[in-house]
């Protein structure tokens, strides 16, 4: 690494030695890059979620792109907790890197149970908590959207383990930095946000949703004003380190989620655009950090000028 | 053309060496192996109203890359369209590799723009190609439409390890102008008949009838079946197949995401379960695909 | 017109000859486009909103351009209703066609003072009542996030005239459908959805905001798939006719939010980019509908098929 | 190039007579009329690293455009970039119009790869121009780096509708190569001073120092001066202008939605409250303008 600029940065008790993280399910658990990404250049990986039980997922078709943006239904497809323990994580710990792992789940009890064994494991640096996702029928997508169930599942997360716990809001919501704030309250060390917004599309021809599972989430450059705007939002009224996700592409739309209060970024949509562009946004980080004069990338963190 | 890996590594030239950089000639060794270059437009030229060929400069992906494989290409330079575009190869040689294509959106549209000398970010080679069998007697080769493009390195590959096999080539298009890569066929020293829709050259009628007419005079059972084009042919193609005991693969497609098998984006239904048509795809065993609800 | 399809549809008591309307604050007050647009080929024409007192609306930046979107931060810049009545609506008269004024206010009495004095006049067509602006710096907004404030401003402005009422949500809400059913218990004629979504965007080298106001609304194609969910999710829900907007560039576009519930829709930011895009859509309209054997739009609305 | 009225029109041929369509002749009379053209490129040619001169073929513009006046053109297919980018128009004649610009983003980079017989969406002419005043003695034109671009038909009309006055043009750039359009004014018979940031040719240092040494010797009350270019400079132009009691115009810029008067969007601080660039301006008396917070 380029000694001149520190890009180091703590999420809490999760020190990453450079901000940009993948961002949960578009990244898979870190194999399918392989050929492409050496994962220990990326500050970290958020891998994509796991439930307690295998999740064939939502039919298909699970992808529509919409004008600079992607409109998604996995239904959180993915082999289970048992599979993950046994298949993914013994690759993970080998990448030298962080492994934030995405939990979900349709009950209280089953991020709970997911906590506590993913607690006992060792290689696993921090979890993010998925009570966001729109894409599935019952459950997920109200945690995020209530106050009050936030702050209890958290605090009950907080009490099943050790792991700091990163929380990842939706933006479907008239008020971010209220859930933002409840989750912080429950024992939240951080905050991802934002995950996707709940889209639709439709094709005209068929008269159709574009989607099999009639409704997405939205990612991508489109989204990326939303989530600048409520990492601004969340950054001046809650105390706690973020993580700023929604569209970032390239190093300017990172440094936007930084000057806004972020502390890490990490990248989702833009990973299947361009597999490599996490280690050009590190790159770019760099050359910004060094035009500037700016020794230590901590130090940019909420310095927008307003 | 210049590889994002090779670029990636001179940025951190100064530094202990990289994992995800392997001496060459271990890359090319290496199965599945895949690489991201800016492909140089060699040429891009209109083959009737709506098809064009696109020749490309990425050697990497041309050595590596095996019949029915695709690449998956940023036709584009800004968010819209935002994704990549998935196309199978239709030719690799010297360090180049051609695509065919059918204008139909756009992305496409912006491809068909492109001309020599432009750059194109390319990823690949992609997905699991079409299996080749030497060992059997009769091979089928059936194209409609577009769908002919990744059929040219079969019949390649099968004149290459194959041992004289008897091989048919059927090619199907609405009509005679738009009948794709005949010729190329001929020069393998296949046979190619072929079908049109309007019946202006031909078979008049579905390249899936045409098959249907063929193998009622077949008697043998080793038989391969190779086909790619609209769903509902391949269907037909794959029931007939199944029917007669044939070996039959097709090529599918879906919209696609990553292209690696990271984002899950691109699965249609198996009987196993969902796969991925750019990971356990695109080629796959006819049996396996569950043809009633594949979620198109 | 062609004969053969018949676009014409009713909003409640509004009857448009046809389903296109230019959304307000994107087409002034009808002036601006004369030399290129002939407003008697259009549905309608909302106007940018009016408030009471004239409004000299926020610092520039005003617009600020992301993928596929607008930001904007006009901040209701408009002479009030007395210039309003003297010099805009007099003019809007002439014009062959509907004519919806947008009103906005911070405090309720200013809504119903703008209701009652519109009420007098001849030549309007209805209200479309903004409660979603998230320009203004108090007031406005809050409206159009709680459903109990949406309810007594509507009943009040129910009572305060008798042009039909179009009340405009705000997609900056966990669950629209609640607002949208307060607007109709109050008295809304016809719904409006949606009004631009909050975002923000920084200028990376100046590390300022790219709005002078900080945040700005976004618009623009890439908040269709957001908009297209929200009318699909009030038609299910609310039985009022709706005015689909967001991102409406092409007859497509505008299609999807017809199958998706919306009785018209209305073109915005797509008009700063193609003045005529209107007409266009229109006259795609008529082709989708004589190439599908289609012969009243009417029979469209809401035909997705899940 | 195609009208879009006419398009428009054509649609509603069979129906009454529309107002917005009126006869040609009306047309080119009145004042202040746009129109919205699929303009045919005739040819795009760079001028230095970063300048390019793009001739257009925009009748209808051509004939209505006046000094300082502006055209809003797509520069891409898709929504990314989604606005239309404004140009001042350098040159009008003959049934078509000259664009001098300069590469620095998206909209631009687009623009830049056009070709001949390329179209481009243009609408035009916009906003106010300079008042061409023949009752004054002497006149500036000042021009800052492609701030030039708008002046050459300042200058052209001068030359048309004065009296033999004395006009003096002042260009300058960051250096020598970036020096546009000296020989076209030189053309109209007009003595051009050069000032360049590096002293390559020229006068060293800034075109606003380089004005203010020119009027320091002017006598002359009876004073006009045109300039545009970046804000910095305009500032200090209009300064020493509003010293000296000269009339003084100025182009200025802003970020642009409409470019039509309707969105409000383009606005800056002006004395009276907000202006519209594209409608008030974007040609500003310089005594309008609140330079201590435009809003740029
Ligand atoms: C593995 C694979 C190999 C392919 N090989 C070829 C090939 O060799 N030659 C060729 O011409 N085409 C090929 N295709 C199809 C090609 O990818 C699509 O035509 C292309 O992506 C359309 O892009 P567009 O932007 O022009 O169209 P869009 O504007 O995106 O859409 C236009 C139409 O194309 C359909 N479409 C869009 N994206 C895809 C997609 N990823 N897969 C399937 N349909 C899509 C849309 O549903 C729509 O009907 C292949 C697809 C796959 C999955
Ligand atoms: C009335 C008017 C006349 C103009 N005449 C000319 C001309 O003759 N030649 C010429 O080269 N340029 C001219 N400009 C500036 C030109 O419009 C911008 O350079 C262009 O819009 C940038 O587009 P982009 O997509 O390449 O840059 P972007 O990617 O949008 O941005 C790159 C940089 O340009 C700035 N910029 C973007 N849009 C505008 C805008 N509308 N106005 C001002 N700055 C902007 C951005 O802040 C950024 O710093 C004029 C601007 C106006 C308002
Ligand atoms: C294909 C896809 C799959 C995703 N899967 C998950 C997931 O499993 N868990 C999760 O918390 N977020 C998931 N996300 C959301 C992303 O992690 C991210 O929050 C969101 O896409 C916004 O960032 P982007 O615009 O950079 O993609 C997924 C997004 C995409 C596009
Ligand atoms: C420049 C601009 C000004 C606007 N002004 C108003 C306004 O005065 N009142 C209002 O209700 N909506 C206003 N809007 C919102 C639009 O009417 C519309 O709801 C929104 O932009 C979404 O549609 P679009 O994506 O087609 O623009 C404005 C939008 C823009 C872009
Ligand atoms: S496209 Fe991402 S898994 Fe196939
Ligand atoms: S750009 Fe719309 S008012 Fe000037």
């Amino acid at each position: 690494m380029d000694n001149l600029a520190d890009l180091s940065v703590s999420l809490g008790r999760i020190h990453l030695k450079n901000p940009v993280l993948v961002a949960s399910g578009t990244f898979g658990y870190g194999e399918e890059y392989q050929d492409l990404v050496e994962a220990a250049q990326l500050g970290g990986i958020i891998t994509k979620a796991v439930t307690l039980e295998p999740r064939e997922g939502n039919p298909p078709p699970r992808l529509a792109e919409t004008p600079a943006g992607l409109l998604n239904s996995i239904g959180l497809e993915n082999p289970g907790i048992e599979v993950f323990l046994k298949e993914k994580l013994p690759k993970l710990r080998k990448l030298k890197t962080r492994i934030i792992v995405n939990i979900a789940g349709e009950k209280k009890t089953e991020y709970l149970d997911l906590a506590e064994r993913l607690g006992r494991e060792t290689g696993i640096d921090a979890l993010e908590v998925n009570i966001s996702c729109p894409n599935v029928q019952k459950g997920g997508l109200v945690f995020g959207t209530r106050a009050d169930l936030a702050f209890s599942l958290v605090k009950g997360l907080r009490q099943a383990t050790d792991l700091p716990l990163i929380v990842k809001l939706t933006p479907n919501v008239t008020d971010v930095t209220e859930i933002a704030q409840a989750a912080k309250e429950g024992g939240a060390e951080a905050l991802s946000l934002i995950n996707t917004i709940l889209g639709m599309a439709i094709d005209v021809n068929t008269r159709r949703p574009k989607i099999g599972a009639i409704t997405g989430g939205l990612s991508g450059p489109a989204i990326r004003p939303v989530a600048v705007r409520m990492v601004h939002q969340t950054f001046q009224k809650v105390d706690l380190p973020l993580i700023g996700m929604g569209g970032i592409a390239c190093a300017e739309d990172a440094l936007e989620f930084v000057l806004a209060g972020a502390t890490a970024v990490a990248v989702g949509t833009a990973n299947l655009v361009d597999p490599t562009v996490s280690l050009k946004i590190i790159e770019g980080l760099r050359q910004y950090l060094k035009k500037g004069g700016i020794h230590s990338f901590q130090s940019l963190i909420g310095t927008l000028r307003v | 053309m210049e590889a994002e890996r090779g670029l990636v590594r001179k940025r951190n030239a100064n530094t202990h060496p990289k994992r995800c950089v392997r001496p060459a000639q271990q890359v090319s060794e290496r199965i599945g192996y895949m690489y991201q270059v800016k492909a140089k437009v060699l040429s891009n030229e209109k083959l009737s109203e709506a098809h064009y060929r696109i020749k490309l400069e990425a050697s990497q992906i041309a050595k590596a890359a095996r019949a029915g494989q695709f690449v998956h290409i940023r036709c584009g330079p800004g968010y819209d369209p935002l994704l990549r575009r998935p196309f199978s190869i239709h030719k690799s040689r010297q360090g180049r590799i051609d695509v065919l294509y059918q204008v139909v959106g756009k992305g496409t549209g912006l491809l068909s723009q492109k001309r020599r000398g432009d750059q194109l970010d390319s990823l690949g080679p992609l997905g699991k190609g079409f299996e080749i069998e030497p060992a059997f007697k009769k091979i089928f080769i059936v194209g409609g439409g577009i769908g002919v493009a990744p059929l040219y390195m079969v019949a390649q590959e099968i004149t290459r390890v194959g041992q004289g096999q008897d091989v048919t080539v059927l090619l199907g298009a609405k009509n005679k102008e738009l009948i794709l890569g005949k010729d190329e066929f001929e020069r393998l020293g296949l046979e190619v008949t072929i079908a049109t829709e309007d019946g202006s050259t031909g078979y008049r009628g579905l390249v899936s009838n045409l098959f249907q007419e063929f193998i009622l005079s077949q008697t043998s059972l080793s038989v391969a079946v190779y086909s790619c084009g609209p769903v509902s042919m391949l269907r037909k193609i794959a029931e007939l197949s199944r029917h007669r005991g044939f070996f039959c693969q097709v090529s599918l497609e879906q919209k696609m995401g990553c292209g690696l098998g990271a984002c899950l984006g691109c699965v249609i239904r198996g009987r196993s379960g969902y796969l991925r048509v750019c990971k356990e795809g695109p080629v796959f065993d006819a049996k396996e695909i569950l043809w009633d609800n594949l979620g198109l």
